[in-house]
């Protein structure tokens, strides 16, 4: 119930950390890539029979499925008019040798958080339709499921949210012989999404002042800092430090490159957004 | 009991098409999660299970460790999203707690334990999805992740269920049949030191059902071993051509 | 949340396992009983006045005692004309020193679904009569309470329950003014029971390929293997292997002895379940 | 406060036929959990209490062992079907909570916990069937089980309760009297050094009606001290018989 | 779940402890106080805005906020006439080296409780007046927050609920557009008290055979030990022995002296139960 | 998004009468927890935090400990009477225990952890009251806290929060501001270092409202430095008088 210095859990090589120092100061990384170079992506929905909507998520060797059931319930009393986001992540104990069994840390909750942050402020899922009758309101349950950390979880995983999203089908609403109203999953239809506005996490890594995207497990444990904007269209719908620090031009660089990241990541979300 | 909303078995066929005695689809692949040092995907028809293996590693907090053998340690978990209808809690329920013991009860026999004292082998199951026979997937699942990871086993160990359906013993039982029919009897067994180590009923048969479904489960098990078999020498096989590839 | 190898906590020296090994494969126990011998048995009821249903076992030293509550509750949906039924189990830091405070363990957890799953297949209770007008239903909450534990807490925890069973009073169901149902404790009739359909779990033990009856607290430590029946009338209506392996031909002679251990039990019942 | 369903004193005689200063059967009973180190089972009336107690034994984990002197744990706990009506939830209650703290505080005055440096005493108590006054059953309970385990002890803790009906001061409410009384004070007492070990007012009471109350409370303690010693005697005597037996 | 001896947790030096005991032994305390005296006294109400009620207690360096937050709820089935009272407490990780970080402990879960019984039963709230209409009932939410512990913090929890209490505003009920209640917050009206009937919770401490008021953190890991009165007029409406032993004679000395006390703190509340 | 129940921004000026890049009023004082090593309470208008700092210290359980540096451990809290109209449950929610992350996150740039291998230093704030930027006044008060408690920092903290209100970009959001205005940004600065330790935007910025609003950040944090080292110095006066007073 309090946040602990993290650093012990993870391991890397005071070594290894000083030779991916190293090839930053040069602008070099330990995996070849270009500084402004993601990794490969591989996109897939409709992965979980189960789910009313699923998508999975390989970026290099990390792995993200989400899975987004939809249920009934309450609409939030600040917003009585419109459906409920739900996004939970968790690490499963398969995707490290570092990640313990147990219920979702600070960093699969922050990780959530920020995944949430961006869909519910860009207008990707059209939250107004989604009211129902009576008082009621649809609630999407967004689950993100890391099967494989090899760092960068909020970029893979903001596009698993994404692309189930897409593949999601809305069950209809039908009312009971009480009058009560229930989901009646054999008869379904998209879920109402605005593709153009969908949401793109892109997460900038610094080390030795070098600004790089997608930074993958091992960079990770070498940042001196980390931020994440998450971009719709022309616009920022969510930002979060998440590590060490920034200067104010620093944050403006990031910033550009975010958007290249975006364009990169978008590429990557074409088949899915533009199939309807 | 409440009908279902299909006959479970018509003509000697049952609803999804199978004959009593036929496993669904079974689909294999070992090596899945890169971070592990052992994993498996196992799919029986649409129930899926992914296990990951960790170990042996230092047991902690090391007063927990044994100074004659290793200790297992046994997670399973259903997706809040693996399940029809409406999502599940990701809060481990009673059923999942009962069933990770009995699977950790069911792969101990079969690992060589002893070799590793003072250490810890961590084997997580995720449910990705339900369709009936999730434990017993999990468990063949289990079993391939710690032949992939090197632990020392006596025998790989095969999981299946068997159940009654229209009084008809039938193998590898679905959601529906798992629903509607008249029992379960999920089973584990290693092919080839002919050893139950899983073995729950839950329905009400008589002895000579029991001893027919046990004889099914037996068959099933074999056959579902030779697949998992020749997951685990395709692994082999592409890690030797990627090595020769170099 | 996972299950971990239990062997560190409970503990018998190695010089005394080799020896119940050893009595055990020229078919000895340690104790000089048989091998398709119970521990004695005592059985008592109605012990607890302020539960509906109570009832006190003594298998040899391991000592339980069950409880019954009758609730009102919502019937499960896969059986909304049927009662409900909730057995928990508890054993008590007080039944051995390798017991520690706590909500129930995985063993506790396992003993009572086990014992559940018994109940729930056999027709002893009539669950069909314990529907409520209404939508409701009652909801039986048999409540395990191990005191001792010296062993085989499976047989000793169902016998204690088919007793409490037999031993509770079903409250009668009655309107308040605003015609909502509730319980009404000064009225009360027997709950509706098959007991020719009593079911009896039995626990069989393996050393040195050696089966016997109800295992106690010594030679659980050293088992191979370990399987529970459980037996109503003609059917096996549960079973679960609990430790080690069997063969198929163990398995078929663990159960010809599960069936002679079953009519041991059964006659320790005979006064409770005859008297109506 | 509510009406009774019947009147709590009439004449002088309390609805469950007893005089005020009047206990309710006490039957004790010592050793009869047979793994314990010590254990007693006390009814006052129809409230029962068991205490199982274990110690002195390591304490884990070892840094919150003392140098000096031995740590007590005390758990009380009520059994889901002890009280009347519905179910209990076993989770520990804030009152469970409160109640194993006042039960350890009264018992540590009455341990030798500096013969025992390094070590834990355990004392475990559960509430099987209650009808007022389960903690001061508890405490007599508890404090035989230590007395049976062969801990030391400067003297034995009795509890007892005194309450206000219809204002007169009684003694050991039951369940009744402590619902529909003015007020309740269990009280824990050792006879021989006549300490006060426990005490918990609950209700609106004048000075001279609380010093009322710790006289009775006295005399009950007295009187349960009586058939606890001889409770002890019998278990060991029995013991005798039984090695002389041998 | 099981209370276990806290010495361990808290701690006094062998000489520091010896020299308070030394000290008591001749009628001296270690902060040059009389026997009969409280340290300083300081109570402010109205300090947190956000509250229904609320007040700041200094006793000494003893620092605690009560705040009450006002609620709707069901009344205790047994009083289904009147009022509910919920009394927590926290004991901040701020308030001493020796405070751990989660869920209230045995210690806090004690504090609250015996705050909340001096005040449910001497009539200084009138829980009469807090039924509300359709079978709810107002909930009195009293958290008690500790942010500095130097000792006897039930007196100065005592005494910051009650002048919380006094500073109460009750929100009106009213009813929403279905008809079911709720609270109006721009309406309100002071809860309706009996200031004459004020419940003082007053601790003792015993060292060495010498009873004291108002003990200091130092003279609490010293103690042999503490009992609390709360006195409401010329009824003790709670007691609680905390610590140690008493014998009866002591027990009664304690109680006048308790009794001298509770003057000292109405003194110290005059300000604040006057101002009506 | 609502309306709210009155104009956010009128002419240019904003409903608590404020200008847009105007803090609340910002009181500050340090040293207010006797018992712990250092201390601040911060108001920024009717939003109150109050840190409490204890360390360097031994860090328990030790095999958490780092060899080369020192562990920090932050929790921020909300009081259950902090909020406007109903209580806020203490369970620590998802939202406090991600910003509990966050302000750690921020914390841990400025302090020298390296000079405090194998030690804890924890960092404890609650939230008194809450109107709106409650994080950013918990940055400055922990700052505030550890520089107190003579922990070494390269810099203060400070936190204050920027928004969108009408369009404009205003300072300090309150808590109508914050429940009605277009987004947030709280922001955690080092004033020397112009170093941005803590940002997150929640809402949906072009990028020139972004840039813009990291400037107004950066105007805000100056001036609550100027304020946050007088308090600092004021603390250390008085400490001064109070020997000198001796």
């Amino acid at each position: 119930m309090a946040s602990v210095s993290p650093y012990a859990r993870r391991f890397i090589s005071y070594l290894r950390r000083e030779q991916i120092k190293r090839l930053a100061a040069s602008k070099n990384r330990v995996d070849g890539r270009a500084l402004d170079q993601t990794r490969e992506i591989e996109i897939k929905t409709g992965v979980v029979k189960t789910a009313d909507g699923s998508a999975e998520v390989k970026l290099g060797k990390t792995h993200v499925i989400a899975g987004v059931k939809v249920g009934l319930g309450q609409p939030f009393p600040d917003a009585p008019d419109e459906g409920v986001l739900v996004v939970s992540a968790e690490v499963l104990p398969h995707a490290s040798p570092y990640t313990e069994v147990g219920p979702p840390d600070e960093s699969a909750i922050e990780l959530a958080r920020v995944v949430d942050r961006g869909i519910r402020h860009c207008g990707y899922v059209d939250f107004k339709k989604l009211a129902v009758e009576g008082g009621k309101a649809y609630v999407l349950w967004v689950d993100l499921y890391i099967i494989n950390d090899d760092g960068n979880l909020v970029d893979a995983a903001n596009l698993a949210s994404v692309a189930a999203l897409k593949n999601t089908q809305l069950p209809a609403v039908v009312k009971d012989e009480s009058g009560a109203v229930k989901l009646d999953r054999n008869n379904k239809s998209p879920l109402p999404l605005e593709t153009s506005k969908v949401p793109v996490a892109v997460s900038v890594g610094k080390i030795a002042n070098v600004l790089f995207l997608d930074p993958n497990f091992e960079e990770e444990l070498s940042l001196d800092g980390r931020v994440t904007f998450t971009i719709s269209e022309d616009r920022i719908v969510a930002a979060q430090k998440t590590l060490g620090y920034f200067t104010q031009p620093e944050l403006e660089a990031a910033l550009d490159l975010a958007i290249k990241g975006r364009d990169r990541y978008l590429e990557a979300l074409k088949s899915i957004l533009g199939s309807s | 009991m409440k009908k279902p909303p299909v006959p479970l078995l018509q003509n000697g066929v049952r609803a999804d098409g199978r004959l009593p005695d036929q496993m669904r689809e079974v689909k294999i692949s070992v090596g899945v999660v890169s971070n592990a040092d052992g994993s498996a995907m196992v799919s029986y028809g649409a129930t899926t299970a992914v296990a990951a293996v960790y170990g042996p590693r230092e047991m902690h907090p090391r007063h927990l460790s044994l100074p004659d053998r290793g200790v297992m340690r046994v997670r399973y978990h259903m997706a809040p999203f693996s399940t029809k209808d409406e999502r599940k809690s990701p809060t481990p329920s009673r059923r999942e707690i009962e069933i990770s013991k009995v699977l950790r009860e069911a792969l101990e026999p079969a690992v060589l334990l002893e070799q590793y004292p003072r250490s810890r082998i961590d084997v997580f199951i995720e449910i990705i999805q339900a369709d009936g026979s999730t434990r017993v997937a999990s468990l063949t699942a289990a079993s391939l992740a710690l032949a992939d990871a090197g632990i020392y086993m006596r025998d790989l160990v095969v999981g299946v269920s068997v159940g009654l359906v229209d009084g008809v013993v039938v193998l590898d039982l679905n959601g529906l049949e798992d629903n509607y029919g008249e029992g379960d009897l999920p089973v584990g067994y290693m092919p080839n030191l002919k050893r139950f180590v899983l073995l729950q009923l839950d329905g009400a048969w008589k002895r000579e059902v029991f001893l027919q479904a046990l004889n099914l489960a037996v068959k099933g098990a074999e056959y579902v071993y030779q697949i998992a078999r020749d997951a685990l020498k395709n692994k082999y096989m592409s890690i030797a051509e990627e090595i020769y590839g170099r």
